[in-house]
């Protein structure tokens, strides 16, 4: 079976170049340069039909980009993205508009990511009649219907977001997402702004929804605990590249590369008590001047000269275990 | 975080009429720009039409009766022109020129604000770096050299005013547009693969709309006290179509004569006038603010 | 256990808008003791921040302290004058704001407002306190502080703003630290490197801390008391241990039930059903009760009273979970 | 900083060129300044010479032409009226305008800014309400009407300042100035106040608007949480923040103050380049009309360069770059 | 002591020959003098010269000069300064209005001796004195000039450059024979004078004397109440009566030589702004010109409009000038005569008409053009007021854009020929007539009439020719006067001056009033 997603080298790369006043000032020995922000780098992995995979980063490291390209609302800079096999450059017109529909999105902030000016009706329903996937007369219903399914009653069709509750309105999002009827879900960080209880009832909905409908899932978060919880597969990200990625079971229980482990040893956990927290030193690098080889170096307590010049790509171990390090694989030839 | 059920419209109504200067002040502009509406109704004598005037009546104080029995109760021009009348056609310009002028530049400056923030790139560039120089430069003096070229005339005024106005519009619009482009709900409807235009006219703009609005009111006020300087250099509106401000600025000439109500009452209209519009408009602006709310 | 620190006593602070009165802080009691760390845990708008701001007397206009009594040693916080409070603040009891990039002035340098803060309270030069200040940055963990102090806020990262923060509630050697989710907005792993700075810190100085969060995790991992906080109200304290294996209240079990890390991967969570009451015209009864699971009427007619049970916890519910005293 | 200069710049030159030429051919379009110029009585025969004699008899483009050529050698024009070089003419007036102009905004801010804060700090207060009240009515009376009531109020009818006119003047370096001398304060108050009221309503709003809105800021009740007295969270914390808008605000109205005392110089008869301007307009000067603008241009880029590096001055986090 | 006074409009320099303008003018009359002077009636005076004298054949004017007139540099007064002045009038760089005119009829001008002046015109010419009196002598020691001066039409033999007018502005070469020396000039500011104490005529009173323009009436006004100034020129009519009740205020007032009149298109053929003609003009027929006069009530206006601050008018100039009819009445207004005609000419239902005005010429111009349009269209002419600011109304009244229009003539001392033969003159290039006449007015019988006055020098004949010519122009109804200006000055009490008809203000003239 192809993946229903598969992500081969993606990259990208945000440029801003100067404009025609720096470059008469260069002329005049001023120094405008172009920057270059590689927020997403040769990022490679499949998801499956039904799949639910974990992105796990720290601040900045280009999870969002990496979800605002799968949706389709960027154009990667290079590499392949391919829906359901068809790579985006071969997709026809129909093709092209089926992997709009089938990839949707819910966002990290509930207040924002709803038209504060629309009714719950329109903001569910104003796609699906745009695209024909129902007609302007079924429009209420077909809402209803969604409503229902995310736990809201159809009494709130006609109210506006400021009307509810974060949970509430993140609710909304998801019918907003389903009316399309997708396949994949990207879910940038999509209970973060929550509260645990309501945490909690969302990621519930959230796999009741997959098991009805068969949905994959790409879950952004930085919370381990919930992408622990609902992942089958999950991918660490750094300064735009994986790092690593395997199955939940295979990255919590044993991680193999050091950013990884340094993140699970620090993540605050219920059943740790008077934990003795030891950080990681310094902070993520900017991805405008990345280090050089390894992006983790400065940080890693392990690092050698090697991890200083090579930069490890991801690849897998004896075990099959999918990692970017140089300690684990030895220095690239 | 009440979920009580109201729509936003009935809370900005209910914070509306919490403040009675502001519902004193909204009920005042409703009833100026009624009597401008109806003006020929309203007004006592069509001022401008000349059968209607007589020399015979000129300068009377307010109160007296002309020699056809006619009660002038603020008092005649030098004309015979009734000045309630005068002041009443007069408001009638003065909002007409004003609101004309406002509502155009909003829906220039709108449109290429929008288009500015959407497109970005060197869209963006030529729009905004117009909007700068137009910025730079005083409303007040563009107006004046353009009146100056083009000449006197109600027409021109409005010109003159949109010229001048647009682009805070632009600028408005284009600062409101570029943070709502970044909000989710773009984005999400941007996923959806729905339309450009309909993003934009259908998602963006209504979201942008509320600080258009307010800065709206306040240029209106603003076209009015522009238009009434320009009349009072000399290059706003003609004579014969007399704008409040142009009263004023003619009836200065007689404030030291004693004729003080030739200039007095449409002083009065016209403070009136500005006071109400600014207070609305200071109030909408504050119950607009999400951080003035308490 | 010392005399506490801090007493807090009955406070009740409420907020006069025009749908009605919020009680936004309802009857709290609470102690924390030199060298303890009390967390306050509780969902969002449960009361935590307005808690931490009555101790400090600075809860603004439309709100107003209508009762209770706050005592920071031996003396009533709420009987002195706004210029002993003026005093007292940042010297006695430092807070720490949630949101690292809105705390501090963007305007200014962060010596103007370091050292703004030492003269504010110290008879000490200009040059001392930027001394003071610098030491302040070195204890913090941060690089090359002398340099550091010369920057505007923006142009430090979020945990680096952060320790600043920190560093100044640290700088006057308070007896309280009242720090107010301070780590929220931060990554899990500058999150774990300004929990470790705190942890050695308080650990040199017995400062009493109070530690507002909505994170359970961080709790268990940092607190020695926790109290857990609903719709104003204080309904469950007690250590940490005994709070977090054995809640007593249906809340605070609901709250540890929520927790994703809590359950088995695969099995669904139990999440407690609705939502947070909108704090006008609370319910006569216990706040809870519409999503208490054990609710009685009892429960809707009449507000429990505290309750001590043997372990050093202090409960509010008609209805305990079984504990094994 | 290099980049935004260039910028400026050449959106000067561009105004300047855009603006010249508008108003060359708008002018050319209103009339012939002969018709106004020369005597009624003169014969048609005097009429033709002396436009001949002004260069007025030539096709308008060409006219132009010897405009644009005198341009490139730095030479405006000549005034029709007043047969001195425009430039020099409108410099002779500049510094009147310019007085005048600042002493205005100087005012305006030396109480504009405490007004507003204290109508911002306690909004509800009847003394906060009154300040608001008087700043509409400053904000919305015509400009001319105010100064014609300060001319009735304090020279009709209380006689205490003079009612228009410069008074002596002191020359500093060649630049004549007239508030050294007692009579030339005298002279200048009345025509600052009136330039003054305006801004100072401006600021009082902006700064009331900016003060409740930065009075709720985290970073306000941080410094009170850190037991800072009142006057130095009002006086340090606050005021730095709102002073922001404020002299964003001030910057694009610098423009305005100038093209005000158009209206104020009319009112108060002060020979600045306002008076200078609207005569030329009326009398269809062109020289010193285009000249005028040109200079106007790059007096308010001028100016509102310096608004711009104060702004990042006041704010670090504005790096002057973009300009934009 | 010194006196400050506001003038309406400012000088544009204080060079004597470089602008023919009213303010210029004015200012121009405190330093320099002319060779024959004109009175405040505006009859011709001895100034510079004592006496002259024409020829029989009235081709040769003989002027005798004063002696003993020092300039204000302390040289001596001579013929040769009148030469030099007559050689720099065509020659003054950029003079955007030159006094050229003014000498244009002598062919001629020579000085016999130091003392004497001989000047000669092709044709009779009898206007000689009062195109004298009408430009400044200045010095040719001062302007940089040694030696004698020869005066030949077309260009003066040995004069190299002429000083323009900055040089003046300074003061450098601001030198006259007048009661005041100039002490400074600052546009948009003052004109600062100084009295001349080596002054031939009479002492001035004033020590100093500072003109400053403030060109608003109302702040004109307020500057005189608060103390500002002495003196003001042109406070509006409106204020006029609460300045005389005001006893810190005197006002006085005299007559102008300035007409307000209604000009007709006499050409046009449709005229603009012209409707329901079917394309006629009906302004071409003397009935409609006629209905038009009756229809409008002169003395309405004059009261009304001018406050009392205006005579009512029939001929173009006041009766206290030369070439005045005094048997020309002002006719009875008859708005039913007026329809009557209007009927007869064809016009039954009247007509539409647009009436041109400038709005900040003339003393109330728009007001009074609105009057006009009222009383027109109670006689059935429905008429609109097209006002516009003057820059815009000459440019458009001189490429003939109105069928009807308002404007002013101020008459110089030659009395009635002033607006005969500018305003009613064919228009006639070499002749130099008509240069005003935009209405297009063309009568063979009344330029015959015209052009005989001008080349009569005895006094009886001439003016009984202009009297002639009113008639014929009052008889076809050619331009419509409506009244003359009179002109007000206001004063700080205590203080009184000679108004002069054409309306200069001259402060030599202001004195305590005991
Ligand atoms: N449009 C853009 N132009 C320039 N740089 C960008 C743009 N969008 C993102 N970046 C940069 O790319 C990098 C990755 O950003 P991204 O938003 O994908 O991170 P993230 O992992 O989602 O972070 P967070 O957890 O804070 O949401 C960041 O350094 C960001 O500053
Ligand atoms: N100025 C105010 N006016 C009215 N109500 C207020 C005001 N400030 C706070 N409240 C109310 O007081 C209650 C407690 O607020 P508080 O900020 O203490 O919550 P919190 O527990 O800190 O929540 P969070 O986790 O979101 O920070 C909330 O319900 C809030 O709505
Ligand atoms: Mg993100
Ligand atoms: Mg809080």
């Amino acid at each position: 079976m192809t993946a229903l997603l598969s992500l081969r080298d993606i990259s990208q790369t945000y440029v801003s170049s100067p404009d025609l006043a720096e470059r008469i000032a260069n002329l005049a020995g001023a120094n405008y340069r172009e920057t270059r922000v590689r927020a997403v780098n040769g990022v490679s992995f499949d998801v499956a039909e039904g799949e639910v995979v974990g992105l796990v980063g720290e601040s900045g490291c280009g999870k969002s980009t990496l979800g605002r390209m799968v949706v389709g609302v960027e154009r990667p800079a290079s590499g392949t993205l391919a829906w359901r096999g068809t790579a985006l450059e071969d997709m026809t017109q129909a093709e092209r508009r089926q992997w709009e529909l089938e990839v949707q999105m819910i966002f990290q902030d509930p207040f924002a990511s709803l038209n504060p000016r629309m009714r719950v009706e329109q903001i569910v329903g104003e796609a699906a009649v745009i695209h024909g996937l129902i007609r302007r007369s079924e429009r209420r219903d077909y809402v209803a219907d969604l409503l229902n399914k995310v736990g809201l009653g159809a009494d709130v069709m006609t109210r506006y977001p400021h009307q509810f509750s974060g949970g509430q309105r993140q609710r909304i999002g998801i019918a907003r997402a389903l009316a399309l009827r997708p396949k994949l879900i990207v879910c940038d960080e999509a209970i973060s702004a929550l509260d645990v209880s309501i945490q909690a009832q969302v990621l519930n909905l959230f796999e009741d929804l997959r098991h009805e409908f068969g949905f994959a899932y790409l879950f952004i978060s930085h919370d381990l605990g919930a992408v622990e919880h609902i992942a089958d597969r999950v991918a660490i990200m750094y300064l735009g590249r994986l790092v690593e990625i395997g199955t939940a079971d295979e990255v919590f229980e044993n991680p193999r590369h050091p950013y990884t482990r340094a993140l699970l040893a620090e993540a605050p956990r219920l059943d740790r008590r008077g934990q003795k927290f030891t950080p990681i030193e310094g902070e993520i690098p900017s991805p405008l001047n990345p280090p050089p080889g390894c992006a983790f170096h400065p940080r890693c307590t392990q690092a050698t000269d090697a991890c200083r010049r090579q930069v490890p790509t991801l690849r897998s171990g004896k075990d099959g275990r999918l990692t970017a390090c140089i300690l684990e694989h030895g220095e690239p030839v | 975080m009440s979920v009580a059920v109201d729509t936003p419209f009935r809370r900005f109504a209910s914070d509306f009429v919490a403040s009675p200067l502001a519902v004193i002040a909204a009920v005042g502009l409703v009833l100026i720009a009624l009597m401008a509406l109806f003006a020929g109704v309203v007004a006592p004598q069509n001022p401008y039409d000349l059968a209607q005037i007589d020399i015979l009546d000129g300068s009377l104080e307010p109160g007296s009766e002309g020699f056809t029995g006619f009660r002038y109760w603020l008092g005649t021009d030098e004309q015979g022109r009734d000045m309630l009348s005068a002041m009443i056609y007069g408001l009638r310009i003065s909002l007409f020129v004003s609101f004309v002028a406002v509502t155009s530049a909003v829906l220039v400056g709108m449109a290429l604000g929008l288009l500015a923030a959407w497109r970005g790139g060197w869209i963006e560039g030529v729009i905004m770096r117009t909007v700068d120089i137009q910025l730079s430069f005083p409303a007040l003096l563009v107006a004046l050299l353009l009146l100056a070229a083009l000449g006197k005339g109600v027409d021109k005024v409005i010109i003159a005013l949109i010229l001048v106005q647009w682009a805070y519009f632009a600028r408005t619009v284009r600062a409101a547009a570029l943070v709502e482009i970044k909000k989710d709900y773009v984005m999400a409807a941007r996923a959806a693969a729905l339309p450009e235009w309909r993003i934009l006219f259908g998602h963006v703009l209504p979201n942008v709309m509320p600080p258009v609005l307010v800065i709206a009111t306040v240029q209106v006020a603003n076209a009015i006290a522009i238009e009434a300087s320009l009349s009072f250099l000399g290059v706003g509106v003609p004579i014969t179509e007399p704008s409040l401000g142009l009263l004023i600025a003619n009836g200065f000439d007689y404030l030291l004569s004693g004729r003080y109500w030739i200039s007095f009452y449409p002083g009065v209209a016209l403070l009136v006038t500005l006071v109400c519009i600014n207070m609305v408009g200071d109030h909408v602006r504050d119950i607009l603010n999400p951080r003035m709310q308490r | 256990m010392s005399a506490p620190v801090l007493s807090v006593r009955n406070l009740r602070t409420e907020f006069e808008t025009r749908a009605g009165t919020v009680t936004a802080v309802d009857g709290v009691s609470f102690d924390v003791g030199a060298g303890e760390v009390l967390g306050v845990v509780g969902e969002s708008g449960s009361g935590k921040t307005i808690t931490g701001f009555s101790v400090l007397g600075l809860v603004d206009k439309p709100g107003r302290i209508a009762a209770g009594e706050v005592i920071l040693g031996g003396r009533d916080l709420r009987k002195l004058s706004e210029a002993e409070m003026h005093k007292l603040r940042g010297d006695r009891i430092a807070m720490i704001f949630q949101d690292p990039m809105m705390t501090l002035n963007p305007v200014l340098r962060i010596d103007t407002q370091m050292i703004e803060t030492i003269l504010a309270h110290r008879d000490v030069s200009k040059g001392r306190a930027r001394e003071m200040a610098a030491e302040a940055l070195a204890l913090v963990g941060i690089p090359s502080p002398v340099e550091r102090l010369r920057t505007y806020p923006h142009e430090m990262s979020g945990g680096m703003r952060q320790r600043v923060v920190i560093a100044i509630a640290l700088m006057l050697e308070p007896d309280l630290i009242i720090a107010d989710e301070p780590t929220t907005a931060l990554d899990v792993t500058i999150q774990s490197q300004i929990l470790s700075e705190v942890q050695r810190l308080l650990a040199a100085r017995n400062t009493a801390l109070i530690w507002i969060t909505h994170d359970l995790t961080v709790v268990a991992g940092l607190a020695n008391r926790v109290a857990v906080m609903y719709a104003g109200r204080i309904v469950e304290t007690g250590p940490v241990d005994a709070l977090l294996d054995r809640p007593a209240h249906p809340y605070t079990q609901g709250l540890i039930a929520s927790i994703p890390s809590s359950v088995p991967r695969g099995e669904r969570l139990v999440p407690i059903k609705g939502m947070t009451p909108s704090l006008i015209n609370l319910p006569l009864g216990c706040a809870f009760a519409p999503r208490c699971p054990r609710a009685s009427e009892t429960c809707k007619a009449s507000r429990p009273a505290e309750q001590t049970l043997r372990d050093g916890r202090s409960l509010r519910c008609f209805h305990p979970l079984e504990v094994q005293a | 900083m290099l980049a935004y200069l260039i910028r400026r710049l050449s959106q000067a030159i561009l105004v300047m060129a855009v603006m010249a030429t508008i108003v060359f051919f708008g002018l050319y379009a209103v009339g012939n300044p002969v018709d106004l110029l020369i005597n009624p009585e003169a014969s048609l025969a005097e009429q033709e010479a002396t436009i001949a004699r002004l260069g007025l008899d030539k096709p308008v483009h060409i006219q132009f032409g010897y405009f644009l050529s005198g341009l490139v050698q730095g030479d405006l024009g000549t005034s029709f009226v007043h047969n001195r070089p425009a430039l020099e003419l409108i410099l002779s007036r500049l510094p009147a305008t310019l007085e005048l102009a600042f002493l205005g905004i100087l005012i305006a801010i030396v109480f504009g800014i405490p007004l507003g804060m204290i109508a911002g700090l306690r909004p509800n207060a009847p003394y906060s309400k009154l300040i608001m009240a008087g700043s509409v009515v400053g904000f919305s009376t015509p400009n001319f009407w105010q100064g014609l009531m300060l001319i009735m109020l304090f020279a009709v009818f209380l006689g205490w300042l003079p009612a228009g006119g410069r008074g002596d003047t002191v020359d500093v370096f060649g630049i004549p100035l007239s508030f050294l001398t007692l009579d030339g304060l005298g002279h200048l108050i009345l025509p600052a106040l009136n330039v003054a009221i305006f801004k100072m309503a401006l600021i009082i709003r902006l700064t009331r608007a900016g003060t409740s809105e930065v009075a709720l800021q985290d970073y306000v009740k941080y410094a009170r949480a850190r037991g800072l007295s009142p006057t130095r969270v009002v006086g340090v914390h606050v005021l730095k923040n709102i002073l922001i808008p404020v002299v964003t605000v001030l910057g694009l109205e610098t423009g305005n103050v100038i093209a005000f005392a158009v209206v104020t110089e009319t009112v108060f008869a002060w020979p600045g380049i306002g008076k200078l301007l609207i005569d030329s307009i009326g009398l269809l000067d062109r020289p010193v009309v285009v000249a005028y603008l040109m200079l106007t241009v790059f007096l308010f880029v001028m100016i509102n360069l310096i608004v711009d590096i104060l702004y990042s001055i006041l704010d670090p986090r504005v790096r002057i770059k973009g300009g934009r | 002591q010194s006196l400050t006074a506001a003038f309406a409009s400012e000088p544009s320099s204080v060079d004597p020959l470089y602008h023919n303008l009213g303010p210029n003018n004015a200012t121009r009359k405190h330093m320099f003098e002319s060779l024959v002077g004109e009175d405040a009636n505006l009859a011709i005076v001895p100034e510079l010269a004592e006496s002259w004298s024409s020829s029989d054949d009235g081709l040769t004017w003989t002027f005798k000069l004063r002696q003993g007139i020092k300039f204000h540099d302390g040289g001596d007064f001579t013929a040769r300064d009148f030469l030099y002045t007559a050689c720099r009038i065509p020659n003054v760089p950029n003079s955007p209005s030159s006094m050229e005119g003014f000498i244009g009829t002598a062919e001629t001008i020579t000085a016999p001796d130091d003392f004497t002046i001989e000047v000669t015109t092709a044709a009779p010419y009898p206007l000689l004195l009062t195109d004298f009196a009408s430009f400044g002598v200045i010095s040719a020691s001062a302007n940089g000039h040694e030696g004698p001066v020869e005066y030949v039409k077309g260009g003066c033999p040995g004069i190299e450059g002429y000083l323009d007018s900055n040089a003046y502005n300074d003061g450098s070469a601001t030198v006259g024979t007048g009661p005041y020396k100039f002490v400074s000039f600052t546009p948009g500011e003052s004109v600062i004078l100084a009295r001349n104490d080596d002054y031939w005529g009479d002492a001035p009173h004033w020590e100093t004397i500072t003109i400053r323009p403030i060109t608003n009436d109302g702040a004109r006004v307020a500057a005189l109440l608060a103390g500002d100034v002495d003196v003001i020129e042109k406070p509006p009519v409106q204020d006029l009566e609460r300045l005389r009740g005001d006893e810190r205020v005197n006002v006085v007032q005299g007559p102008s030589s300035r007409v307000i009149y209604l000009h007709f298109d006499h050409e046009g053929e449709p005229s603009p702004g012209i409707e329901g003609t079917d394309g006629k003009n009906p302004m071409k027929d003397v009935r409609v010109r006629k209905a038009i006069s009756l229809a409008i009530n002169r003395p309405l206006i004059v009261d009304r409009i001018m406050g009392g601050l205006a005579v009512p008018a029939r001929q173009l100039v006041p009766d206290f000038m030369r070439g005045t009819d005094p048997a020309i009445a002002l006719e009875e207004p008859d708005l039913e005569e007026a329809k009557r005609l209007l009927a007869e000419a064809g016009y039954p239902d009247g007509f539409k008409l647009v009436i041109g005005t400038p709005n900040d010429r003339y003393i109330n111009d728009a007001q009074i053009a609105q009057a006009v349009a009222q009383m027109l269209t109670r006689a059935g002419i429905e008429t609109e007021v097209d006002a516009m600011t003057a820059s815009v109304f000459f440019s458009r009244r001189n490429n003939y854009e109105f069928s009807l229009y308002l404007a002013g003539w101020g008459s110089s001392g030659a009395g009635m020929a002033s607006p005969l033969r500018a305003l009613v003159a064919s228009q006639n290039k070499d002749k130099g007539l008509g240069g005003t006449n935009r209405g297009r007015y063309s009568n063979a019988e009344l330029d015959a009439v015209i052009e005989e006055a001008l080349s009569t020098v005895e006094t009886e004949t001439h003016d009984a020719l202009l009297r002639k010519a009113s008639n014929i122009v009052v008889d076809d109804v050619a331009i419509l006067p409506l009244h003359f200006e009179v002109t007000p000055w206001a004063l700080r009490a205590g203080l009184t001056m000679e108004p002069r008809a054409d309306q200069h203000t001259v402060l030599t003239t202001v004195r305590p009033s005991n």
